[in-house]
């Protein structure tokens, strides 16, 4: 046998998981606004989950599926993004979409089963929450050809979980991003969990970061409870994305705490152990451990965060609330750009019944 | 390796079920009896299917023949092809049917032409079993009622149950069945009630209607979840005077017409309702034969009552999109009015 | 960057062409007239497409806008999604019909519902075209007609052209319109004729069937390549002094059924002909919409001459499988003959 | 970053272009007997496809797909199967299915039409020609699912093309197959080309071996013009398989030598210049060269072999052009084990149009 092609798969932390910083980290890493805004930002998401929970329990949210514990991936990974990128999240990534500019009372209306929570008013061409596991994957190759074709230095960036690597479309857009180059930067956000699969058994891939090596391009793993390892991860890619370096796999290897959903219960499938184990590695009290440590961060700047997310999660759920219920016909007014008469018919009718 | 069909028991037991229960325990009696039996898919394994249908069966069969497969739908469309050709039955399950989409390439394109293929030398007993429809106020894609995709396919049985009787008995046949079934569960019955199943590994047949209610005055028709619509319908119709027969079609493809025109021959007149959307759904295919060979017996215009011909709504229209006791009154009225 | 609809020539050239040819002249000018138009699909590029519906448009548009894929259906479904969605007009080719079900998810998740879901935020004006349809001889999978299975997908429009002008003027149609457009090319009729196309960018309209032939006795409906078939029949049944009437339904979704009504109004009688096997084929809807508002208008029971039940053969069977003049012009006698 | 994992992709070739073994052959490679017998399937198969394509030319067969080139990777596979071993070939396998035992005539009357080539005599448990590119890769987990689930100790070889490689389907069978160490041997049968797309627009991966990667096995490439190294490569791979060592993907890099089918013309998108090149790489050329070489092959038995090939495909053109059509109901009576009554109803007006 000759050799005729070698492969090596990098893992990058840079935060342990005590609050310290092995080696020189990035010139973001080191001011302290920059990460107290990261900081900010994972504690909103944290707060937010909780309270849509709290929301979903007492019958006043539909299905809502939390982040618990992996708020370091989307915010990290949103927060490297610029303005007119392209996210395309699946339904776990609230932190992206915080961060992006979604606000939580859209959050809110989508989760609770209303399609204007999708027309935010923020990053306008964001894509909205995909539910079939993997299948907006196609279209960030999409998004990402269209940069191409209009020689605009943007890049589409596409977060799914551990599952839907497994899909043969995640595949297939992977392919297709690594034959054409495009810019794309493709997320697997490892949360070891695909509701009851463990990761283990998705595949007999050693890390999923070396899906990239069967499309051609570069996968590498990070630590997914390090935001400044994600951060920094992301920004790279996009970097080379944008300048015509094609696409990235980064697998960013985190933890799912919570139940897969509001309808899922966990202890069926796995151990309280494992899940402990795992709450000493969370992204949010390691950053706010380096923060105390290094940058000096207050009891009162902590206790200032908190009651100021709680305050912008309550505002946003009681406007969520007193949204009133969209009219029934709104379910044919954008079937099409303009209805065709066979439908105009139906809508007719399903007015009449009121 | 095989013993199809032999009786692991002689003790049969009745028990009140729910339908997914009745599904379990369908399941439960084709492994015990079957070794070839094997299910696979989704979270089906230690979690016992996310609405627990396969609820106990690994520990009771073991991981081999109860297998979570990965996140890949369209293997679990292909999987089952090459087990089947190898003398196995799989029990396949899409979690929810809007995640279907991808096996009908190996359904349209293998599993429902292997025997014809190959003059009959391969075959694909295989059971792809999926949960369907509305009402639970789930998330984007958890509602779809797809059927009449898979209507069209030639070679395939698509079978519906609207009862925890008829899912247990419907789904040891299908699963006996020699060639592919598509099994549909109306999740919105899962648990809605209990119904005495004797599980003694009776089942029923694949290809035809069950009347439900007879009557003469109007034919409804329907399946599924909304058989209960429908039955809540002929009741209000009754306290009207209304005597309405009611059918189950049960087995969508191959279509037991003559039931329904022996039906519609009596009463003149005929509803169908449906949850999936109107245009291209199953009623089209039923209400195109009373056109056909039953037009000699309408004394009134056929009418569908369906999900719109739009997406399905998030759950906070859902109740306004699928088809209601007061829609389908106000159809058969319709119609028995028409002069 | 788009500049939708703008002539780019003001010279209208005639030219009898095939309906490939007028194929490749619709995707030519509205390139040429559109930026944002590009195509997507398997040997597209250099080879111009295995039927050479693409021949030449590499040369003058570049590789950046006619692209090669890699052989990946569920990716030529999906890719699009996205590049509309930023304002571009994706054409998309599927090779054979038989390969289009990887796409189905795509259409039915994403592509059909991005406006839906996003209230009009976002949108997906994608074309997804594919030849379908028998009697080419071809081998296994490349003779197979499915539309119905897309006719059941809500906030879709599927078209089907049945000659060159056609072709042409509702591929420009499908091109420009703002939603997803599923378009089907009869590839037996690629180079059966010739008929005078004006390459003006004119479109037709893809809200309406087309009445070809103007008749009394009975109304023949189809579209696609078995209009040809149906026109030999109705000049078959004009020798013995029938007067038939032809109604080319070109689009299928959303469907001008009023136009249908119309003719079966005057004629009481209705054969409805296609391709794809009777049970769920579009044919159902039609004859469904018959037998629902046009039920007064019937005095004899609505024929569907279609395709077996069966999987279509391979080719030594496929003549056999296919509806034919005489099984069309058997079943309109027997319409018109109906007491 | 710290290396977590690596991979290499190695290349096997035994037999050199010019007919010379560099090294110590496998022990198969040094017995005369063998190599002729190889030497006979290949050619045989090379008259089959001029055959088939002869009968299309005229009318007299459908579209024919010709492994023109190729018949080292068919022939070198197959033969190292054992009988109870499950093929599944894609269009391009005659080589493979003849070695297997499927008859000519049968594959004739398969490209002819007609259905009954596909119910052949030979290994009734291989499945028929997949016609959906990569489609039958699902399956071969399956088979391989089903020979674990007995205890049996056989294997499933599934070949496919370049162009399958790219589809999600291939992908998912290839991780199912890694995540459950399934019986399973893939041959991706490379020849640089999917009809008009070139093997360096499928994907940016260096090698279709490396595809492997992503689901955690091993894939390695041969030259595919090299039967022995075919044959010890696949060979190797079956007994890991049988051994419970889970599946191999061998990339068999090779050449097509002609059209797509017989409805392609390849001089619309390729070099005559590019065929030229290969033409000097192809397999019975150079297995006949080493014969010559190493083992005195002589011209006479070379004329007997070619005669005894030309007649025995002669016979079977004859047998398949003397076979009455089919019965027009059989399109029907196979669509299941028992027709149903309404197909039934359908089948019986059939029969009344005759
Ligand atoms: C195509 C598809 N199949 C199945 C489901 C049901 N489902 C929802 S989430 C999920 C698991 C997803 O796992 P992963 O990709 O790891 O994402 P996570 O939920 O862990 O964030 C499944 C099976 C789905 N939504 N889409
Ligand atoms: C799923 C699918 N898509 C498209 C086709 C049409 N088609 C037939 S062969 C082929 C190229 C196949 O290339 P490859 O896999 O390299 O195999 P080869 O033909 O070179 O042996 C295509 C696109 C098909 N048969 N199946
Ligand atoms: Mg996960
Ligand atoms: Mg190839």
């Amino acid at each position: 046998m000759t050799t005729v092609a070698t492969f090596e798969i990098g893992y990058r932390r840079i935060l342990d998981p005590d609050g310290t910083i092995d080696g020189a980290p990035p010139a973001f890493a080191r001011d302290r606004n920059t990460l107290v805004a990261l900081y900010r930002w994972m504690v909103l998401c944290r707060a937010f989950d909780a309270k849509a929970v709290a929301l979903q329990r007492t019958g006043r949210l539909g299905t809502f599926a939390s982040s618990l514990g992996q708020e370091a991936v989307g915010v990290g990974v949103a927060d490297a993004m610029a303005a007119d990128d392209v996210l395309l999240p699946s339904f776990r990534e609230h932190g992206a979409q915080l961060v992006r500019g979604v606000t939580m009372k859209e959050l809110l209306l989508y989760w609770g089963g209303d399609e204007r929570g999708s027309d935010f008013a923020g990053p306008r061409h964001d894509f909205p929450v995909c539910i079939p596991v993997g299948t907006q994957a196609p279209h960030a190759a999409g998004v990402g050809l269209s940069f191409r074709l209009r020689g605009e230095a943007r890049a589409a960036v596409c977060i799914f979980g551990d599952g839907a690597t497994s899909r043969g479309d995640v595949y297939e857009a992977m392919n297709v991003a690594g034959a054409w180059t495009l810019p794309v930067v493709f997320i697997a956000n490892n949360n070891q969990w695909a509701i009851s699969v463990p990761r283990r058994a998705q595949t007999a891939a050693e890390t999923l970061a070396q899906k990239a090596v069967a499309a051609g391009f570069d996968g590498c793993q990070v630590d997914g409870n390090d935001i400044i390892a994600v951060r920094e991860a992301t920004a790279a890619a996009l970097e080379r994305a944008r300048s015509g370096g094609g696409p990235t796999l980064i697998e960013a290897l985190t933890y799912r705490l919570g139940d897969h959903t509001t309808v899922d219960d966990a202890s069926r499938y796995r151990d309280d152990d494992e899940v402990g184990r795992h709450w000493k590695m969370e992204p949010i009290a390691r950053l706010r451990r380096h923060l105390v440590d290094a940058h000096g961060w207050t009891k009162a700047e902590e206790e200032a965060l908190i009651a100021d997310c709680a305050a912008q999660v309550e505002a946003a759920a009681e406007a969520y609330l007193a949204t009133s219920p969209p009219a029934p016909a709104s379910m044919f007014d954008h079937l099409y750009e303009e209805l065709p008469a066979e439908v105009a018919r139906q809508r007719a009718a399903l007015l009449r019944e009121d | 390796m095989a013993r199809p069909h032999a009786k692991t028991d002689a003790v049969a037991a009745t028990a009140e079920l729910t339908l997914v229960e009745a599904v379990q325990r369908a399941l439960a009696r084709a492994m015990a009896e079957d070794e070839t039996v094997v299910l696979l898919g989704e979270d089906i394994g230690v979690d016992g299917g996310v609405f627990r249908a396969t609820d106990g069966l690994i520990a009771r069969f073991g991981a081999d023949r109860v297998r979570d497969t990965p996140l890949s739908e369209s293997l679990i469309g292909g999987l089952p092809v090459g087990l089947a050709a190898m003398g196995f039955r799989p029990v396949a399950e899409i979690q929810f049917m809007g995640f279907i989409y991808p096996v009908i390439d190996q359904i349209v394109n293998h599993a429902t032409r292997m025997r014809t293929r190959t003059r009959g030398r391969l075959s694909c007993p295989m059971v792809l079993r999926a949960p369907y429809g509305g009402g639970i106020h789930a998330p984007e894609h958890h509602s779809e009622s797809m059927e009449a995709l898979f209507a069209h396919i030639p070679g395939l049985r698509i079978v519906i149950p609207s009862s925890p009787a008829k899912a247990y008995g419907l789904l040891l046949a299908a699963i006996r069945d020699p060639d592919p079934v598509v099994f549909l569960e109306p999740k919105r019955v899962y648990r809605a009630a209990r119904e005495a199943v004797v599980d003694d590994g009776g089942a029923l047949p694949l290809d035809r209607c069950f009347t439900i209610l007879k009557g003469s005055d109007v034919t409804l028709v329907s399946w599924g979840a909304m058989l209960q619509e429908t039955l809540d319908a002929s009741e209000s119709l009754a306290g009207d005077g209304v005597d309405a027969e009611v059918i189950d079609v049960a087995t969508l493809k191959p279509l037991d017409m003559d039931t329904i025109l022996e039906s519609v021959h009596r009463t003149g007149r005929c509803v169908i309702v449906h949850e999936a959307p109107l245009t291209g759904g199953f009623g089209a295919e039923i209400a195109a034969r009373l056109a056909g060979e039953g037009l000699m017996h309408l004394v009134a215009p056929v009418e569908r009552v369906a999900g719109w011909d739009t997406v399905m709504p998030l759950p906070r229209l859902e109740a306004r999109y699928m088809p209601s006791v007061s829609r389908i009154v106000a159809a058969a009225r319709r119609v028995l009015e028409y002069a």
